[in-house]
């Protein structure tokens, strides 16, 4: 069976604990058969701007938000291959240095593993209902522009797969 | 379809509004996404100024990404924000 | 600074425990000028092959792994931009489940960090002087055999970079 | 060059020739690490058998990857076997 484990929360992201959950499950195909060979993670922390951030204020849309990873994790099982994913994104604020994203990935082999970490980066990027809003230090505030290049790598795997 | 709908806004577009959600009396002519964002940008000049740059409106229908072509049928709620920045 | 880390011993390799000697580091560019933007962190775990194989045992080559290590690291860093690598590798008796190897690579954008790891990888396996034995429930043992895909991979790296 | 070098065997080699490491006297006519194999599989039998399938051995010197044509010059150790697996 595979495995999908969403969560949302104003935690710290901890790709050691999401991890075992994914990894120690008892009933998992992930856990119990002994086929998992490969373990992908990707953290997104927030960069300090050489000191000029304050903070990173992340709105979300709850309910859809929760939705979306799941949507997003289930997608990117059926494209990859990997055997389980695990996503955990934060929303309200965060400082320089914390994680904002963790993403785990499960395989037999390595190249499904980093490519699904990859694939749900490229997704949550375009289709995760979360703003992000810089606060600065000298006051300001402004909300992150999306990336007309996420949008590129957002069609490019909807073309692929 | 209901006589009223939830209306929530993110980021830029609920700063500028100043409101979260909003419940929203529709009238027998609005049919889709599109049709709900010409009627709400009437309603105030915060409105107006909110929905005035077109090509950064993102749409979903009870929490599914949507288009403004996309029919409300009977959605209980309409969320509008501008393009996400997750991750 | 660039930042290194190599560890080659009989201990599991721990991912959380190497990203944490990379990015809590006082005085490395990674640590703190909240620069890292990205963790990509790979484990390599020993598969169970359906409960047929009892242990991998690995042997080692003492003090060249170690500069083998430190050099596909040094490249690796050169080659994709990452800011600081951390590779453990261990060897002697690895049960079923364990990890063998924990590669650990940050930097500002997510791309270089993925593939950082991805890199470390492939020249892990033509080029760190480990063996890999497998010891089978049934008695038997059998060194692994390189896999002529690893070489393949390994040269389009050289090819690339 | 050293009037003897510190040889070392891994894996199938380490296996089949029952050691993980000998002292060698080297000869004048041995310059190369294809030199030193070809003096080494003279051994015994053991050796023969090791070094048979000239297509899987590798060689380090003073622990870095080398070539069969590779000049020992100065080296303390040199290593032989199969292709690595690590990773």
């Amino acid at each position: 069976m595979n495995e999908i484990i969403v969560q949302v929360d104003e935690m710290a992201p901890d790709g050691a604990a999401l991890t075992a959950r994914l990894t120690d499950a008892p009933d998992t195909e992930a856990g119990t058969n002994m086929g998992t060979g490969a373990v992908a993670t990707f953290l997104g922390i927030c960069r300090g701007e050489g000191g000029k951030l304050e903070a990173l204020e992340l709105q979300h849309y709850p309910g859809m938000a929760e939705a979306q990873l799941e949507r997003i994790a289930r997608q990117t099982l059926s494209s990859t291959g990997a055997t389980a994913i695990a996503i955990h994104h934060r929303h309200g604020r965060v400082l320089p240095g914390e994680p904002i994203v963790a993403v785990v990935a499960t395989s037999p082999h390595r190249k499904a593993a980093i490519e699904a970490v990859d694939t749900v980066m490229d997704y949550l990027k375009t289709d995760a209902p979360f703003w992000k809003r810089e606060r600065w230090a000298n006051g300001e505030t402004s909300w992150v522009d999306a990336k007309p290049s996420d949008d590129a790598a957002r069609a490019a795997r909807a073309d692929k797969h | 379809m209901p006589g009223t709908i939830n209306v929530l806004y993110f980021a830029r577009l609920r700063d500028k509004i100043g409101l979260e959600a909003e419940s929203v009396d529709l009238p027998d002519h609005v049919h889709t996404v599109g049709d709900l964002l010409r009627l709400i940008e009437t309603r105030s000049d915060a409105h107006g100024d909110a929905f005035s740059d077109r090509a950064s409106i993102r749409a979903a229908i009870d929490q599914q990404h949507a288009g403004l072509d996309a029919e409300l049928g009977s959605a209980r709620e309409v969320a509008f924000f501008p393009p996400m920045t997750g991750g």
